[in-house]
């Protein structure tokens, strides 16, 4: 009943955390976020050459096969070491939103070259009125003389500067918060019409906002119909929140081992800081938040392709979003001065579990999708 | 620290099967009056209760979940006694007898002479023997290991004299198992040792200490020249401490409540489902009903942790301490729930409520403050959660202080 | 601008906390909880004697001219010694409806009596639909021939066992949940019609169903018109819960005092657990929770007759009794064993808390009602 | 512990006269550009932009709120002083120089020479001095009074040979007001000397720190035989520790930084009150506007709580710290939620934002995540959340260790 990783699946994890820890030490990571494209190229390569890019494809688009727990596995080696680059835009958010939408045509255009690492993607959803909700889309694309007119912005898509392609969730009909009337529309980041602002996340990351004026595009680059467009989004969306928690856990652990051992080694009043037993029970907070998060992380990646996806994610969002988020900022504190310090990793872990908060809705809109599902009025009783 | 091991959350048709099977039975074989108490969150329930449950359970060859065959038990899978557990819990059945089934029996099939598993464990498992636990000591407090309540050998017997404190059931319990001290020379873990003593023996007086909600499970247990034969001692002289450890673990493996707490966090959906508020009925109103949710994955992070500890047993530490400071958490924050969901009723002690016919709660309603009050014991007993950080900051995380 | 007690009102504190200290030892506190009424007749008289029922009342309905300031005198020490019986009820909240309200012919018939000690008074307000909303009133008032009659029921009525008039909320006209409407009757207790059912509350203190059965009364008993019944009703709770807030902010005091003292002395691992660090701290932090309650207390009081009242009150009532709760449940947690045993006191505060926090509305109600209010969303700035 | 003492709450005509007053000053007085800067939570604001407000104050007499008049202080009631900094706050003003105005200026009052106070009163007072502090040291942290930085006596002057940590805008500062160690044969307390030091003498070296919000207030200051004459000694030789813990207690006077929230949740709720939510703003949403709520009653809590002990100032002691304590914890709420109520756009780092004409958020939102990563600093420096719960607990609760 019990599963394991299998075991091709902890040689990959192994790889991979010696491969950053190898090749990406903390202060090249940070030369790396200080570049224009926000990451390290060649690290990139040879995550490509792990596999990363392919590990949760299909074989039949150029991946090795896996699916969620190979998410699962990159995003804690990534929160581990902080790295930075559009991962999450280019596999689980645009990769994934091709994969789980309907245009075989697009799955073949693009997947292979994503998988390959030739080829990067990006997932536009949100818009300014719509806040957290992901079937709030002004953004209209209308038929016009045969073809489609695409008109609107998005804002804050990570990793828009390095798209060759972006999936755009766009309203075909319908008012602008109805659930019904939203597709996908794959359109390549060089289309007429198409502006980039480049931005930076607090992470390091960069995000863009992208506005659509009057781009057009043609019927095989809708990818899904109006009545199945944000069930793919919300699936994506779904993925990608299991990723970041994974992500977030990787970086907690890591916050909590890296503060234990500088506790243990700082003196102060003549005595470690370890020994301080109001500091050993904040550790060990630290810790149970560690582990209860963990278990979250394991919930959520198997949950997502059985009906229980929904209520697991939205409930691991809000329970690893919000250690995370105390779980970095205990670190810091605990840390004294140095940790506000630029040289140490322990700030840029607040950063990321900040931005991991922002994104994919908060603890509150969470709460409120789970308050009104059917599924939490249910009794555990038979 | 951080494993790679997915917790077992898969349904096979057996286990989905197996668990149908206890439905029913218990559905049948349930007395009412027990179904009553454990909805209204145990309150008035008593060891006899148990071991009524215990004799009905046992003819069914299921009162010992966690026994090898051999000794009489059921032969489950770990599995299997998940599910039994969680079914108990979510049909308002009682569980079985903690300290009989999950404690003293598997200690005594660990470290029990034949002698002592023949004339024990049929008791233990069909209810008969009721058993109270010696550990904790007035001067002690959370320092079990400092206990001074004294043994001393006289021929083949023990002499125990002293006493032990917030002993729960003793009143009703035919039988202890005890921790004392047999030699005072070395450190205070070494020369305590473990003896199971009949509460019939002459010397032994039982005084209750009522707790502040009106309970009144706790007891001082007073030893004068009370013989106990040699027989009776489980493992060697002077290394009961291990033991007595050893027996503490197998509580703290249950000790989180989850099933029992997914039983109260549904009377307080229940409850909210039936309370007015406005036009409407209190579990619609926006802040309550995130609070359901919020209490529901503070649950489900325990339930998945311990899922992933338990299925991973076999290096299972003192990393399972986390379940109960988690675990008795969660607990408290349900029942304080249920009480807040109450509204102005909350206020009320529930002794007079309860005879009332125009009562206007929920029957699950009638007890929830008594049984809040109460349930602030269980971050204090079993390892207080300060105990249990010492601890975890010790073994897992290698501090010293 | 800052103004401390008078030397009046040092002494009144003073001398109750002495009286209370000497007459009102904890085993004699449990032995009054015990007996039928709940609280112990003998110390009651001295209580009156010592000016506690007069104290808030104006000189010429026989009071000593004091108000809430002398209402937070008392609260405080009642709740460090955990003292029973109908204050709140008869004094608190029937005394102060008879005073906020209309009539003077009823103020001259109870007030004298209340401020003495010879009548008591009870304020029964609460109903089954309406939660913790005061305006929400089922309790109907009709004229019929000439008279009015007075149908419904109340619940959980402070005092009800022991008052001999009851002042009641009905509703005149107007739907369930209209503002406008209500008027306050003022009912004596063997009036025809009226079934007590008396229960008790965790407090020790006894509180009342009163059914209401056709009830006669004639014009002179209704204490206010339809559409000052709600603004009296709601000026009355707020003196009530500016009074509880002091009950609880005395009764948090004392558990943060007592639980310092216990752990200074008490030896564990060859320590006194005062001497841990953890415990230190946890106990740094009810210490704290006292002293800004306490703040909150004398800001409620304070703004009783000034247009602050309902922010400041509200505001209270959440940062009070939240942090009432906290300190009693860590009291006990920071006893251990004993904490939980009924011969300490500690407990009993923890029911007071509890008590407290079901009464006059709790934290969500309160939040609700400060959200709501315009001044939560003006700007300090100008 | 629980004195009946009422805080300063009611309102005289004379002090709403006084607020009227500075009022119409700072909206005619403060540069736009400052203003602007404050509002953004004063990303950007440095060292210079209070000197320049501090000119701008000394020109009007206001610039030292604390000061008596015979040093050139406007002699105001303590009341007067408390108004001006909360209308100095609400009306987007930066706030008077901490370390000038508020404690090195009132220390030199106190224990300076005449020399000393003809000296640095002046400049300290209209903005030409500009102070940093060098107490920390590399191995101390919160273990101040363990500092290592020597100053060794030779004939009249001290030569320094050391280093200083965390030290705040010493690339701008012209002196610092340090601790040094001219003693170390007894406890760590004793044989610390307090002296002004010229930034300017050769020798001092100032290694910026950024924080990693990207702040870079933050320095290490190295020594290397700087000769300071024994004229800036502040009080007497060996004798700094409690000097420098009086100056240290003047800062936790204000640090719980009650004004400068209360502005800041004015932000926020301008902030949510723009910010769209489903069909409305999320000003309207229950959840958001109940977090405002409880951000406000812990900030009337914190403000409340400095009034009253404020106002009764005498025997102002350890208490004070929880000021700090929770003063910082309440900032660091509001400045959370700050963040939180850009919603998806609190992931984004401002520098690029605000270059942007097509932001589309509202000015003082462009700054809240750096700000809310900067004021992470609050509970560590000045004394931590940590050390000031240990001089509580030691001070106050008398518990011994």
């Amino acid at each position: 009943m019990t599963e394991g990783l299998t075991d091709d699946q902890k040689t990959f994890a192994d790889s991979l955390d010696r491969l950053l820890t190898d090749t990406l030490p903390f202060a090249r990571r940070q030369a790396a976020v200080a570049t224009p494209g926000g990451f390290d190229e060649d690290v990139w390569r040879q995550l490509v050459e792990l596999g990363c890019m392919a590990a949760a494809f299909p074989e039949e688009h150029g991946g090795l096969g896996g699916g969620p727990e190979e998410l699962m596995i990159i995003g804690e080696k990534f929160g581990r070491h902080l790295v930075t680059g559009p991962f999450l835009a280019s596999v689980v958010l645009g990769g994934h939103a091709v994969l789980f939408a309907d245009s075989d045509a697009w799955k073949a255009r693009v997947l292979p070259g994503v998988a390959g690492g030739t080829k990067k993607l990006a997932l536009a959803w949100v818009e300014r009125q719509a806040r957290h909700d992901l079937h709030d889309v002004a953004t209209s694309v209308r038929a016009a003389n045969g073809r489609w007119v695409l008109s609107g912005r998005k804002d804050v898509v990570p990793g828009g500067a390095q798209a060759d392609v972006i999936v755009v969730s766009a309203r075909a009909s319908g008012d602008r918060r109805d659930r019904d009337g939203i597709v996908l529309v794959a359109v390549p980041a060089d289309a007429p019409g198409v502006v980039r602002l480049d931005e930076r996340a607090h992470d390091g990351n960069r995000v863009s906002t992208i506005l659509l004026d009057g781009v057009e595009v043609d019927e095989t680059q809708l990818l899904t119909t109006p009545d199945r467009g944000l069930a793919v989004l919300e699936r994506v969306i779904d993925h990608a929140i299991a990723y970041v928690c994974a992500d977030a856990a990787g970086s907690m652990w890591q916050v909590f081992e890296t503060t234990l051992e500088y506790l243990k080694t700082r003196q102060q009043f003549d005595r470690t800081l370890g020994s301080f037993q109001a500091l050993q029970h904040r550790l060990v907070d630290l810790y149970i938040d560690c582990e209860l998060s963990w278990s979250m992380v394991l919930d959520a990646t198997q949950a997502l392709d059985t009906p229980q996806r929904r209520h697991a994610v939205s409930s691991a969002k809000v329970a690893v979003g919000e250690s995370a988020r105390r779980v970095a900022e205990e670190g810091v504190q605990l840390h004294g001065g140095i940790g506000m310090t630029m040289d140490v990793p322990v700030g840029h872990h607040l950063k990321r579990a900040v931005v991991m908060n922002a994104s994919f809705g908060d603890a509150d809109h969470h709460l409120g999708l789970l308050a009104s599902s059917p599924v939490s009025r249910e009794s555990n009783h038979v | 620290m951080c494993a790679f091991y997915l917790p077992g959350g898969g349904v096979s048709e057996d286990i989905e099967q197996f668990r149908e099977e206890v439905r029913v039975f218990i559905r049948e074989a349930l007395p009412d009056d027990l179904r009553r108490k454990v909805r209204r969150e145990h309150a008035g329930f008593t060891p006899a209760d148990t071991s009524r449950w215990m004799r009905i359970l046992h003819e069914r060859g299921w009162s010992c979940p966690s026994w090898p065959v051999e000794h009489g038990g059921p032969g489950w899978s770990f599995e299997q006694q998940y599910v039994f557990e969680r079914e108990l819990a979510l049909n308002d059945a009682p569980h079985v007898s903690v300290f009989s089934a999950g404690m003293v029996g598997p200690a005594l099939i660990e470290f029990g002479t034949e002698d002592q598993k023949e004339r024990f464990l049929p008791g233990l498992a069909n209810g008969d023997i009721i058993l109270c636990q010696g550990y904790s000591e007035p001067d002690a407090g959370s320092d079990l290991a400092s206990l001074k309540c004294r043994a001393d050998r006289d021929g083949d017997d023990y002499v125990i004299n002293g006493s032990k404190i917030w002993t729960s059931d003793a009143t009703w319990a035919n039988w202890m198992f005890g921790l004392f001290r047999t030699d005072s020379s070395g450190r205070k873990q070494h020369g305590i040792t473990l003896l199971l003593v009949d509460m019939a023996t002459p010397g032994i007086s039982v005084h209750p200490i009522p707790t502040f909600e009106g309970g009144e499970e706790l007891n001082q247990v007073f030893f004068e020249n009370v013989r106990v034969p040699g027989a009776n001692r489980l493992g060697p002289e002077h290394e009961g401490w291990s033991i007595g450890k050893y027996i503490l673990s197998l509580e703290r493996f249950g000790s989180a409540e989850v099933s029992r707490t997914m039983a109260m966090l549904d009377r307080v959906r229940e409850i909210a489902a039936r309370e007015p508020l406005r036009d409407g009925y209190l579990i619609d109103d926006a802040d309550f009903s995130k609070k359901l949710v919020r209490a529901g994955i503070a649950l489900r992070q325990v339930e998945l942790t311990e899922r992933r500890l338990l299925f991973a047993a076999d290096d299972l530490g003192a990393e399972a301490s986390l379940l109960k400071i988690k675990g008795t958490e969660v607990q408290q924050q349900v029942i304080s729930l249920m009480v807040e969901a109450l509204g102005p009723y909350g206020q009320l002690d529930p002794e007079d409520m309860s005879a009332r016919d125009n009562a206007p709660l929920p029957d699950a309603a009638h007890h929830a403050g008594k049984v809040c009050f109460n349930l602030r014991k269980s971050t204090i007993w079993g390892g207080s959660s300060e105990v249990l950080r010492n601890i975890i900051a010790r073994s897992v995380l290698e501090l010293r202080s």
